[in-house]
């Protein structure tokens, strides 16, 4: 069938893009400023002498040709073995798999939160265009773009916080205070949506179909629903879905604000202390995520729009 | 005798196999001093034709010969040599010119690259040329947004004829311009062709146009040619002509011709494997049009017809 | 064509206000020596933390150094490298594309495949690589920026070459007998040029905000650099004493990505004639994304 | 025309307030269309003819606005009746194709959609089960070779002239008494187009009144029972077709109905 050949060539298309990923993520703990021996020596308290950084050399392998770690490494990271945290001496898959669903729980709601509010709002200014409902969204979804996450983030935090005490100003990861988190990281998106949907809709009555649709004795409320939304909606799916790939990656700003600990606050913690392997091990991760969520992507697509399979 | 001859030409796009040919197995040879008339509906390849004779599309298989030299493998550089002998009249749509340049730009870029002459000389040029296509000098400081279809059309005439190129390939130069100005589109055609002896290669979809223009008509559908008349009113005597023809409205209601629908419907349009490409739709359809495709025969003098019905009368 | 595309500009007073806070930043990085009231980077812990008074306009930070001061010299950090990286990015990612378009075949696939990749890693994602490979530095950021954000310019540029290459004015150029240079500059370039300076414009905005975004977690200019997002970082264990440490930076990142926001859709709706290319640019072209 | 006409349009006008001015697009029509007639519009590009039938529909839109005028349908002045009463009118008794077949319909919805929609609309109870034989023998009516595989199939999988069937029968299916064709066949082929001009003759002859809006006099003169010449917003002739061929008066009609003819 057309549909599964154009899966496959997209499968072959992902080895080049993983090959690189793992190249990047190899080459960070042999090009990176410390040299790794030391650096492990030190997060296991031992005084770097001659002997031991030898003998570590020595079980990391480190005195191997390179291709020859390289590929070690892969066959390690293949099963999600990416050595332990200098941090927290646990195994790196462990930590970052205990942190996922913090981050998952917090893509989700933000996305569904910026589709909830700017599907209805982009609707709205679609069918009154040029009324002063839709000179106001337009105006807030243009402001909505340009605040950045992180400072609405900080704004948020002091306004709830500081002033009105409702949200404890350091908080974990309990779902009761997701919703400041999620609201900051759907404004952005949810700005975009609103704006990108708008122009879909207001592209999509010019053609002869709706037309057709109030010819056949629609409203037009109901034809710009029934048929607008859906073209419109079409190419905004793939807009979601590489919006919601760079969520899970973890956004760092909003967790570290919120103190939501996800894997970018743990990302970017390992990072100040060189804890390499939880950053090969995030890196990996999250590209295989940010990939797999592509490939969905696609494959959803061709069955959405059936004029995919066909060309 | 004949300023550009084609044989066996072929245009494939795409590189998927079995090829679909836009134009295939092509043999044509347009005499110098002539009108011919291309006509097809849409998707019959004509167009692409009228590009490939000027090598502005790549030609799969076959030779091209302009004025006796074999200009097939030529290289980019090569044709720009000859280029000013042959020249092509575009349709004029909204992309006819490059929105930054001013008609004197559009006109004087042939003459930039084949005529060694000061400025104020290239502008009595290009007024000249202007005036003789029914416009004057002062569009020359204008842009192309500013100009009216009509107007449009004839800066692509002038900029086609101003190098007085010997043969002139015009695709569909009439089928974008309101009713009431295709006549005198196509009577300064004509008054430019008597003056300079040019040869027009004239393709349209428009039967009313081509017959009162053209000295020979060629009929092509789905990239082979079905048919050349000797003359723009000979009789037609392939089917797929004949029901081109018939279906061909005549702007009078007296002359109610009965029979408007020559073919059948519903034949799906892919171009068939193997046989005759009209197989499909003709109402004479027989086994032998089925399994061998009908060459290019001549039937009568000078009457070339590409249908196993129709035996040569020599 | 110009004269109508500066009239149309000119009317569009979002677009002016927008321009005029452009320049206004840009005036203020050249010559933020003269006119910042105080050396950003003096520490004087006897004047910490006041409000704003005569001699400190905008107050003085944890470190007693002059907020406004501090701001002025962001400009330069954020709007140079801004503009810098925009630059390269489109002298990377512009011809590319043109070659990627008028060529076609085997160098359009390598060149696209590239293209693919860039666009599939997150930004974010890069920046932890890269920062941990050399160590975190406005200028290590600045590759993360190079590295991946081309190919969207390459794509554009790419598409409407190929659309450019249908057009009738191509062809009649190439039948005219221009050389093929001379097609590509005077005929393909200019009409590619239009839907690229309003994109990177939107671009610049976008390069500002990551660049706050990627210095306020640490991962992009370091303390005590004057950057708008270092400041923010600093700020954050006094936001419930001094939140006016946090407001001032956040608002100058906000005045300046609206300024450039309006002006690049100033610019797009001036320069592109074609309302679907114009909603290409505005759909991929927004800040945050 | 021996009984009254199913459609009467009365001195219509609808005029646009653009930014430069009033633009008279439609300036007061007089028009019948008789049942079991084909009545021709013809006119430059930019002569209000197809202004003039988004009026009869009351589909202006803005800055469009209808101004003065009736519209008499089945003794009904859809003028007078609310935008509630208008929907229930449009689709059921007047039905409209344009003139890109393939950009008509939504190209995310199979045809048998398509088609239950436009009785859908009129009738909530239906339900598309019942319907779907109904559906296959009004394909078969308008020539469509095998229903079954185009009432499965998405509109970018048809031709230009299927997909103009495809809406011929959205008018039949509702069994509209009016039929509004917007020059429905200026961008298909010459054959494609003499096809569904004898699909029109076919549905002229079963009773359907119809509009055939055009700049094109062949098929004027080969399909239309009356025509109305219609220049900026007037129209400036009319009567049966054999009249005005026979003796054009306008001068426009004159221009017009002049052949190609070259000064040799």
């Amino acid at each position: 069938m057309k549909r599964f050949k154009l899966i496959v060539k997209r499968v072959v298309q992902i080895v080049p893009i993983l090959l690189i990923v793992t190249l990047l993520a190899f080459f960070l703990s042999n090009v990176s400023s410390g040299d790794v021996a030391t650096v492990t020596l030190q997060s296991r308290g031992v005084q770097p002498t001659e002997q031991n950084l030898a003998a570590v050399r020595e079980e990391l392998g480190l005195n191997a040709p390179l291709p020859v770690q390289y590929i070690n490494w892969l066959k390690k990271a293949v099963q999600f073995d990416f050595g332990i945290s200098f941090q927290t001496h646990k195994p790196v898959s462990e930590e970052i798999f205990a942190r996922f669903p913090a981050t998952l729980k917090l893509a989700l709601a933000a996305t569904l939160m910026s589709l909830v509010f700017s599907i209805p709002l982009a609707l709205l200014s679609a069918r009154y265009k040029d009324s002063t409902a839709d000179h106001t969204i337009r105006i807030l979804s243009s402001v909505g773009a340009t605040i950045p996450d992180f400072w609405l983030g900080l704004m948020l935090l002091y306004l709830f916080g500081v002033v009105l005490k409702i949200v404890p100003v350091i908080s974990g990861s309990k779902l009761s205070n997701i919703f400041l988190p999620a609201f900051t990281l759907s404004v952005a998106y949810g700005a975009t949506y609103v704006r990108v949907l708008r122009s879909n809709l207001i592209e999509v009555r010019r053609f002869d179909y709706m037309k057709a649709a109030r010819a056949r004795g629609l409203g037009e409320g109901k034809a710009l629903a029934k048929h607008g939304l859906k073209n419109a909606l079409l190419p905004m799916v793939t807009l979601i879905g590489i919006n919601f790939g760079k969520l899970l990656s973890g956004q760092i700003a909003t967790e570290t604000i919120f103190s939501w600990n996800g894997i970018g606050k743990f990302a970017v913690d390992s990072m100040k202390v060189k804890d390499l392997p939880v950053i090969q091990g995030y890196i990996m991760i999250v590209s295989i995520t940010y990939i797999a969520i592509n490939l969905i992507l696609d494959i959803l697509y061709m069955y959405i729009d059936p004029r995919i399979q066909s060309d | 005798m004949n300023i550009i001859e084609v044989n066996g030409l072929c245009k494939a796009y795409g590189n998927a196999r079995p090829r679909n040919y836009a134009v295939f197995d092509v043999s044509l040879g347009i005499r110098k001093g002539e009108i011919l008339g291309l006509v097809g509906e849409s998707g019959c390849g004509k167009s692409t034709l009228g590009k490939l004779l000027l090598k502005l599309e790549k030609p799969t298989k076959g030779r091209i010969t302009f004025e006796g030299t074999d200009i097939t493998d030529y290289s980019f550089n090569e044709m720009r040599k000859i280029r000013n002998n042959m020249q092509i009249i575009f349709q004029g749509s909204s992309n006819a010119f490059n929105p930054f340049y001013t008609v004197r730009q559009i006109i004087g870029e042939p003459l930039n690259n084949y005529c060694r002459i000061t400025n104020d000389d290239m502008d009595t040029k290009i007024t000249a040329m202007l005036e003789k296509v029914g416009l004057g000098g002062e569009y020359l400081g204008r842009y192309s947004s500013e100009l009216s279809g009509g107007q449009r059309q004839r800066v692509g005439i002038a900029r086609a004829l101003v190098l007085n190129p010997k043969f002139v390939v015009c695709d569909e130069a009439i089928s974008s311009v309101d009713y009431a100005l295709k006549k005198q589109i196509l009577q300064i055609l004509y008054d430019l062709k008597k003056q300079n002896s040019f040869t027009y290669l004239f393709i349209s979809h428009d039967i009313e146009a081509v017959k009162a223009v053209c000295d020979r008509v060629v009929v092509m559908y789905l990239g082979n040619i079905m048919e050349i008349l000797p003359h723009a009113d000979s009789k037609a005597l392939h089917p797929y002509t004949k029901a081109l023809l018939a279906a061909a409205l005549t702007a009078d209601p007296a002359v109610k011709s009965k029979k408007k629908i020559l073919f059948k419907e519903e034949g799906n349009l892919e171009i068939p494997g193997k046989g005759c490409v009209f197989q499909s739709r003709c109402l004479y359809a027989q086994k032998q049009c089925m399994s061998e495709s009908p060459g290019l025969a001549e039937i009568q003098d000078g009457h070339y017809a590409a249908c196993h019905l129709l035996q040569p009368e020599l | 064509m110009v004269r109508n595309i500066l009239r149309k500009l000119l009317h569009n007073k979002a677009a002016m206000s927008g321009l005029a806070v452009i320049l206004l930043l840009v005036f203020a990085g050249i010559f933020a020596e003269r006119i910042s009231p105080h050396d950003p980077y003096k520490v004087d812990l006897a004047v910490k933390l006041l409000g704003p008074s005569a001699r400190y306009p905008l107050g003085t930070d944890q470190l007693g150094r002059c907020i406004l001061s501090r701001l002025i010299y962001g400009t330069r950090t954020s709007l140079y490298t801004a503009m810098t990286v925009t630059l390269v990015i489109l002298a990377i990612g512009v011809p590319l594309g043109i070659i990627a378009g008028y060529i076609g075949g085997a160098v359009d696939n390598m060149i696209m495949r590239l293209a693919d990749i860039a666009s599939t890693f997150p930004s974010s994602l890069l920046a932890l690589a890269i920062v941990g490979i050399f160590g975190p530095s406005l200028y290590n950021l600045m590759l993360v920026f190079i590295f991946l954000w081309w190919a969207p310019f390459a794509r554009m540029v790419r598409s409407s070459v190929i659309k450019l290459k249908e057009t009738e004015f191509v062809m009649a150029a190439e039948a005219a007998g221009s050389r093929r240079i001379s097609i590509i500059l005077k005929h393909i370039f200019p009409n590619t040029l239009s839907p690229i300076i309003a994109y990177a414009t939107l671009r610049i905005a976008a390069v500002i905000v990551h660049i706050a975004g990627f210095s306020f977690i640490g991962l992009g200019s370091q303390p005590p650099t004057a950057d708008w997002g270092v400041m923010l970082n600093d700020g954050r264990q006094y936001i419930s004493s001094y939140p006016m440490l946090l407001i001032w930076p956040g608002l100058m990142i906000v005045v300046v990505v609206l300024a450039f926001n309006l002006f690049g859709e100033g610019l797009n709706d001036a320069l592109i004639p074609s309302s679907e290319e114009r909603a290409i640019v505005k759909e991929t072209g927004g800040a945050n994304v | 025309m021996s009984e009254t006409p199913v459609l009467q349009i009365r001195s219509l006008k609808t005029y646009f307030y653009t930014k430069n001015g009033v633009v008279k697009a439609v300036d007061g029509v007089d028009l019948d269309v008789g049942k079991g007639r084909i009545t021709a519009l013809v006119g430059g590009s930019g002569s209000g003819k197809s202004m003039l039938s988004m009026s009869v529909m009351n589909l202006v839109e803005k800055p469009g606005r209808i101004i003065d005028g009736q519209v008499w349908l089945n003794g009904r002045d859809l003028r007078t009746l609310s935008e509630k009463e208008l929907k229930d009118v449009r689709g059921k008794e007047i039905a409209m194709i344009f003139q890109e077949p393939t950009s008509a319909m939504n190209p995310v919805l199979k045809v048998k959609n398509h088609l239950f929609e436009a009785v859908h609309t009129h009738d909530k109870k239906l339900r598309m089960r019942d319907k779907l034989d109904e559906f296959r023998d009004v394909l078969l009516r308008v020539g469509l070779g095998n229903p079954d595989k185009i009432l499965e199939s998405y509109p970018f999988e048809l031709s230009g002239g299927m997909c103009q069937r495809v809406m011929v029968a959205m008018g039949i299916v509702t069994n509209a008494s009016v039929l509004i064709a917007d020059e429905p066949t200026s961008s298909l082929d010459l054959t494609t187009q003499a096809a569904i001009l004898e699909e029109l003759l076919r549905l002229k002859d079963a009773g359907m009144a119809i509009v055939l809006i055009t700049h094109d006099l062949g098929v004027v003169a080969q399909t239309a029972d009356d025509m109305y010449v219609i220049k900026d917003g007037k129209v400036i002739e009319s009567g049966p077709v054999c009249d005005v061929f026979a003796s054009p008066q306008q001068a426009y009609t004159k221009f017009l109905m002049e052949p190609i003819a070259l000064l040799r």
